[in-house]
């Protein structure tokens, strides 16, 4: 419970000091201070005004930084110059359509890597695992939207590349939405699913490798258990366990992937949205993109760590 | 020391890692002299536009007729730099961090935790990329941004490993005989911590030359380089995918995916040779 | 007059770590209120199991711990209390061996760094003379083959004379001897503890001996100080106290160490946890000789015999006198 | 006389790529009933890999090589299937860090049961029953079954990894340095264990250890290895009072005895040899101070040298016979 706290209360200085880094950022290092944010072609004087008031703009930067505060924690993000609506609005519009794709993705790419992890760990130094290593760490090395690009070109006739749905198709059925979907979703997850794998396949084996020199595997051969029950009921259950801590910690890697495999499938998610902001220079978005992921980093994390503290007994029994 | 050598000498990871980083050091230092065209020279003739491979240009050329094979080979430089030297800045700072946090500990352990907490949960291609936008597409510009954002793993390993030292009995012997702070950092933590910056160096190398591909796709890489990201970027806006040209794109993917390879299997490499649990403890099961 | 005196020596650790500490203030007392004193050239067994406090005793004698009270006079001049460049000085007097010598030695430095260590902290470089000296003295020669080794390069037994030969290369009069053989194998275990012997005589040292063995620190040791929770509850002379315990406590220990030939008196159970310490007489749970008084009152230190201190109500006198009798405070 | 165990010329060698090392170079022993013998020898010399190869629970590296039969069934060949079913049901073994021994996220109670569900099929709860009175048995409160190692202490530990060796009522138990981080209180305690069990359940034990006088409390026979060989095997007492081999003698005079006011320890110059490979001739030659030349020549087998007495010496007689 104390440590809780203590996790609870370090994820509030961490939300700060993030905040603290995004406003310094987008009003310090630009040469016009400030007032990126609120302008850009088409905007009009009044909504500018409006912002001018809201941020304080002409009020000391401590000040700004506080209006800063407040207004990200009431959930105003600014107004994208792009698309003209409240930045909010926007991402969670997108989100939705990123977490299709992401998360059947991330899931299936854990799930492949510990697997194969364990594979690796268990045969450390033997042939399967340097064949396995070459594998994963070999797709681990190469840019996503490459593989993107080239899955396109081989199998982009078989599988739809554009978009979550084919644009103008009235669907008859629920059915044959998600048939849609699916043959949409299947290049851009299958690329995300055997490139991100990789990274959980480097954690589970080197966590498992770890593990398995504990003696207490050797106790448990002692005891007459056979290979297989040894790391099904032993070894694999605690090396989960900082497992569970290091994916969340790992979770900010996952967004370089998604957002170039969104710009190469065109998938309208949040991605895809950066990239746009980044042609149009509309910070608004990628500011508000910045804080809303790494804000639901940093829950992510404080939940793994809940959960972390709930599993091992080394910590729930302190 | 004689672990590092040992693994390297046993593993044939390690082996590939070198020779596979050792030829493109190699490339990127004689690469101008050696590359068959200016990658930058256009072509005249309307055939050398998008031309396949063949004998005159081995890899093609782009939609300008430029030579391909050049510009992989000018872009083995740039990306190496780009690679090396935004790691340096990440160890260097990652380091820093990480042994005053590790070795002061108390209030200014706590703040520095907090602040590589941070930059640790926000996601650091959006970081950079932000950076960069409001930076400008430098390649100074991005190798910084690219070394702001990459320093976090340094700071933990540099902090997890000062924190062992420091408890260790040299250390308490040390500070028996009255040695102050800064002489027990530098000649008891370092010297101890550097195994692991280095191999920390390599993974970040193979972190950073895939971040600047990222950037660059997102069209956020230097427009007067040619770095191996840029040319599948322009790759990707010509629709070299569409239209089937493959050996726009192909090589330096390939290229990318080789270095980043070889650093990382230093990297493990070295991680190995460097546990202490996995080089003394044995597995029966 | 005495090189090293410790009067009422109090040692605590706080209990939270990090930022939490500005919160909570407890302690764990590892040392409560431990005196003694060490002749020049003799040698004082600190003698206790795991988790009595007689190695923080030898750190806090260093001045290497925080949260200490009580005096630890050096030649008369407190150590607790002692300026910077007092201070300094006495680190050139005082040296500590500790038990790992796995542990204790930089793995990044050669023995010459290492052994030299100590003179470059103390600006005496230049003088490899004292270098070589030192690792004779140790007993490694020729000292030029180990001046460039490696510590993974020696044995235990090698890396431990090269922790001694630094320890010595300054000329102290004070070493602490923190479990110095524990770690080692019998053989090698055997010829540090008679360089231990032959360094006292040829340099005048004075040992405080840190060890769980007794028969160690009987071999070592002039005069032994039994702890138990961080209480001294027997001191006196080594003969003396081997031969007429007065101590349940040591009694106890003396009669389960291998090979004593006495009849074993087992305690039952563990040492209490010492964030949660019994009251009265810290021993009383586990005590044979434990009636009412003792879970109330502290015993203070009474002389049995002279110079035999012991913290007990009830103190046998063994053969000398089958009866119990209660000796009167001296204070 | 009836063996429960019997070894015959068990080696070990650890192989990898660049070396071959011996660590445990032909050893024959043997275990009669309710016997408990003691291991005896300094870090290095193979005790620990003897006691490993006959649980065969050596890492892949480790060759293993010899005969050992319990009950009449020769275990080192075995398939590793049928190895299993011998583990904890015929020989189990205690380690010496039993806060490493145990897992640290699995209660003291499923550790203590997990031998009797998988190899007697109990189920699950009958199984924690067993685990409870043999938590009793080695006077560890039943209710801490649902303890998790940390929260025991270490004494409590090291009683509580005995309660699991015991659970499958094995024949022979190897205690490998059991009490070897524990105070020496605990130690006393954990001995009196051990020594009631062997009576109580008529348990054949191998006690492993570098310190003699402790063997000279618990053992009814010691062996002494040297560099991977058995060089000395004695009663417990006869050993003590004779010591035949001359790394046994330089052993005996380096320990320091309580009350044994001796004013130089025993020492023996230099160091065990490399077993990488092992030298020709008597490992101990270049150590010894009875060194002639058949020492450089073959290793002294080990021979019968009068009552359940063996040594492995060219020159043991010395300047004395043994009666």
């Amino acid at each position: 419970m104390r440590y809780l706290l203590r996790r609870l209360a370090e994820s509030l200085v961490t939300v700060v000091l993030i905040l603290t880094v995004t406003f310094f950022l987008f009003r310090v290092i630009p040469g016009d201070p400030a007032r990126i944010l609120i302008r850009g072609p088409g905007i009009t004087r009044e909504v500018i005004e409006h912002y001018e008031r809201l941020f304080g703009l002409d009020k000391p930067l401590i000040v700004q930084f506080g209006l800063f505060v407040r207004e990200t924690f009431r959930g105003n993000l600014g107004i994208s110059f792009a698309y003209k609506i409240p930045v909010l609005e926007l991402l969670v519009e997108r989100m939705g359509n990123t977490l299709i794709l992401l998360v059947p993705a991330t899931a299936l790419s854990i799930l492949l890597g510990l697997f194969l992890g364990v594979l690796a760990a268990w045969k450390r130094g033997r042939p399967l695992d340097f064949a396995l290593q070459v594998f994963s760490l070999g797709f681990w090395s190469i840019p996503t939207f490459w593989l993107g690009m080239i899955l396109i070109m081989l199998f982009g006739r078989t599988f739809s590349t554009g978009g979550m749905i084919t644009p103008g198709v009235e669907h008859g059925s629920l059915w044959s939405y998600f048939a849609d979907l699916g043959k949409h979703m299947f290049l851009p997850a299958l690329t995300l699913v055997l490139i991100m794998h990789g990274q959980y396949f480097m954690i589970m084996r080197s966590q498992l490798a770890e593990e398995l020199t504990e003696p207490y595997t050797r106790t448990a051969k002692a005891k007459g258990l056979r290979a297989g029950r040894i790391l099904r009921a032993h070894v694999v259950p605690n090396a989960m366990l900082p497992i569970t801590t290091l994916i969340a910690l790992n979770l900010a890697t996952l967004v370089a992937g998604f957002i170039t495999i969104e710009t190469v499938f065109s998938w309208p998610g949040i991605g895809k949205l950066v990239y746009r902001a980044i042609l149009m220079r509309d910070y608004p978005v990628l500011q508000g993109i910045l804080i809303f992921l790494s804000l639901s980093i940093v829950l992510a994390n404080f939940l793994a760590d809940i959960l972390y503290t709930v599993l091992d007994p080394r910590i729930r029994y302190r | 020391m004689a672990e590092i050598k040992e693994a390297f000498r046993t593993s044939p990871f390690g082996k590939a890692g070198l020779a596979i980083v050792g030829i493109f050091i190699i490339l990127a230092i004689v690469g101008p002299y050696i590359a068959p065209y200016d990658p930058w020279k256009t072509a005249d003739e309307i055939e050398d536009i998008l031309a396949p491979p063949s004998w005159a240009h081995p890899l093609g050329t782009d939609e300008l007729g430029r030579d391909i094979l050049s510009q992989v080979i000018h872009g083995t430089r740039i990306t190496l730099i780009i690679g090396l030297s935004a790691a340096a800045i990440a160890v260097v700072v990652g380091t820093v961090v990480g042994v005053t946090a590790g070795y002061f500990g108390g209030v200014l352990d706590a703040m520095l935790m907090r602040i590589t907490d941070s930059f640790l949960s926000m996601p650091f291609i959006v970081l950079a990329i932000v950076i960069v936008s409001l930076l400008g597409r430098s390649l100074g510009n991005i190798i910084l941004a690219i070394g702001l954002v990459q320093w976090t793993q340094a700071a933990r390993i540099t902090r997890a490993q000062t924190l062992s030292i420091k408890e260790r009995v040299f250390v308490l012997r040390a500070r028996a005989l009255g040695a102050g702070p800064f002489y027990i950092m530098r000649r008891h933590i370092l010297p101890n911590v550097l195994p692991l910056v280095f191999a920390n160096m390599t993974l970040v190398t193979s972190l950073a030359i895939l971040s600047e591909a990222f950037l660059s796709f997102l069209g956020l890489g230097d427009p007067t380089k040619f770095s191996w990201g840029i040319i599948i970027r322009y790759a990707f806006e010509t629709g070299a995918v569409s239209i089937g040209a493959w050996w726009y794109f192909l090589p330096a993917g390939i290229c990318i995916m080789l270095v980043v390879l070889g650093f990382s299997f230093i990297s493990n490499t070295l991680d190995e040779a460097l546990n202490p649990k996995l080089r003394r403890g044995q597995v029966v099961i | 007059m005495s090189l090293l005196e410790v009067r009422e020596l109090t040692v605590a650790y706080p209990v939270a770590v990090g930022l939490s500490a500005f919160f909570s203030r407890r302690y764990l007392v590892a040392v409560d209120h431990v005196s003694f004193s060490l002749p020049e050239g003799g040698t004082l067994a600190l003698v206790g199991e795991s988790g009595c406090g007689k190695s923080s005793t030898g750190l806090a004698v260093l001045g290497l711990l925080e949260h200490v009270e009580g005096e630890v006079l050096f030649r008369g001049r407190d150590v607790l209390r002692m300026r910077e460049k007092e201070r300094r000085e006495f680190r050139r007097h005082a040296q500590i061996v500790f038990q790992d010598p796995y542990e204790s030695l930089n793995p990044k430095m050669r023995v010459r760094t290492i052994v030299g260590e100590p003179l470059a902290i103390h600006r005496r470089r230049g003088e490899t003379g004292r270098l070589k000296e030192a690792l004779e003295l140790a007993g490694l020669s020729p000292p030029e083959y180990f001046l460039d080794k490696y510590p993974h390069e020696l044995s235990g037994g090698e890396r431990q004379r090269v922790a001694i030969a630094a320890a010595v290369v300054l000329q102290p009069k004070l070493l602490i001897l923190d479990e110095p053989v524990s770690n080692l194998d019998v053989s090698i275990k055997a010829g540090i503890m008679n360089l231990f012997r032959d360094l006292q005589d040829q340099l005048g040292l004075s040992y405080l001996f840190i060890t769980h063995d007794l028969a160690d620190a009987f071999f070592l040791a002039d005069e032994v100080a039994v702890m138990y929770l961080g209480v001294a509850v027997e001191k006196g002379e080594t003969d003396e106290v081997l031969s007429h315990p007065l101590h349940p406590y040591t009694e106890a220990l003396l009669s389960v160490a291998p090979g004593s030939g006495r009849e074993k008196l087992i305690l039952a159970g563990d040492v209490p946890d010492p964030l949660h310490p019994p009251p009265g007489c810290r021993f009383h749970p586990r005590c044979p000789r434990a009636r009412g008084r003792c879970s109330e009152e502290v015993p203070p230190e009474v002389e049995a015999a002279p110079g035999h201190r012991v913290r007990c109500f009830y103190v046998s006198r063994g053969e000398r006198d089958p009866h119990l009798e209660e000796p009167k405070p001296i204070h | 006389m009836e063996r429960i165990l019997s070894v015959k010329d068990l080696r070990v060698t650890y192989r990898t790529p660049a070396v071959a090392v011996e660590a445990v170079g032909g050893i024959s022993f043997s275990l009669a009933p309710g016997e408990i013998l003691g291991l005896a020898g300094e870090s290095g010399c193979g005790k620990t890999s003897a006691a490993s190869a006959l649980m065969r629970i050596l890492p892949h590296t480790a060759e293993i090589g010899g005969e050992a039969f319990i009950g009449g069934t020769e275990i080192l060949s075995l398939p590793e299937e049928e190895m299993s079913k011998i583990r904890w049901r015929k020989i189990a073994m205690v380690f010496q860090n039993a806060q490493a021994a145990l897992n640290p996220t699995k209660t003291i109670g499923y550790q203590i049961a997990e031998p009797l569900m998988i190899h007697l099929r109990y189920p699950r709860r009958r199984a924690l029953e067993e685990a409870a009175s043999l938590l009793a048995r080695v006077r560890i409160d039943p209710k801490r079954l649902t303890d998790y190692p940390h929260q025991l202490s270490g004494g409590m530990r090291q009683r509580a990894v005995i309660a699991m060796a015991l659970a499958c009522r094995p024949l022979v138990l190897i205690a490998d340095e059991p009490t070897t981080a524990l105070d020496v209180m605990v130690q006393a305690q954990i001995i009196e264990l051990l020594k009631e069990l062997r009576d109580e359940y008529g348990l054949s034990l191998i006690y492993i250890s570098h310190d003699l006088l402790l063997l000279a409390e618990i053992c009814d026979r010691i062996a002494v290895m040297y560099a991977g060989l058995v060089v000395e095997v004695a009663p417990t007492g006869g050993l003590f009072q004779r010591p035949l081999h001359p790394y046994t003698r330089k052993l005996l005079g380096a320990v320091t005895v309580l009350g044994v006011r001796a004013q130089r320890l025993e020492t023996i110059p230099g160091a065990p040899p490399r077993l990488a490979p092992p030298p020709p001739g008597c490992r101990f030659a270049p150590r010894c101070d009875r060194v002639s030349g058949a020492c450089r020549e073959g290793m002294p087998p080990l021979e019968p040298v009068g009552k359940g007495r063996r040594v492995a010496c060219w020159n043991w007689r010395g300047e004395d016979v043994p009666s």
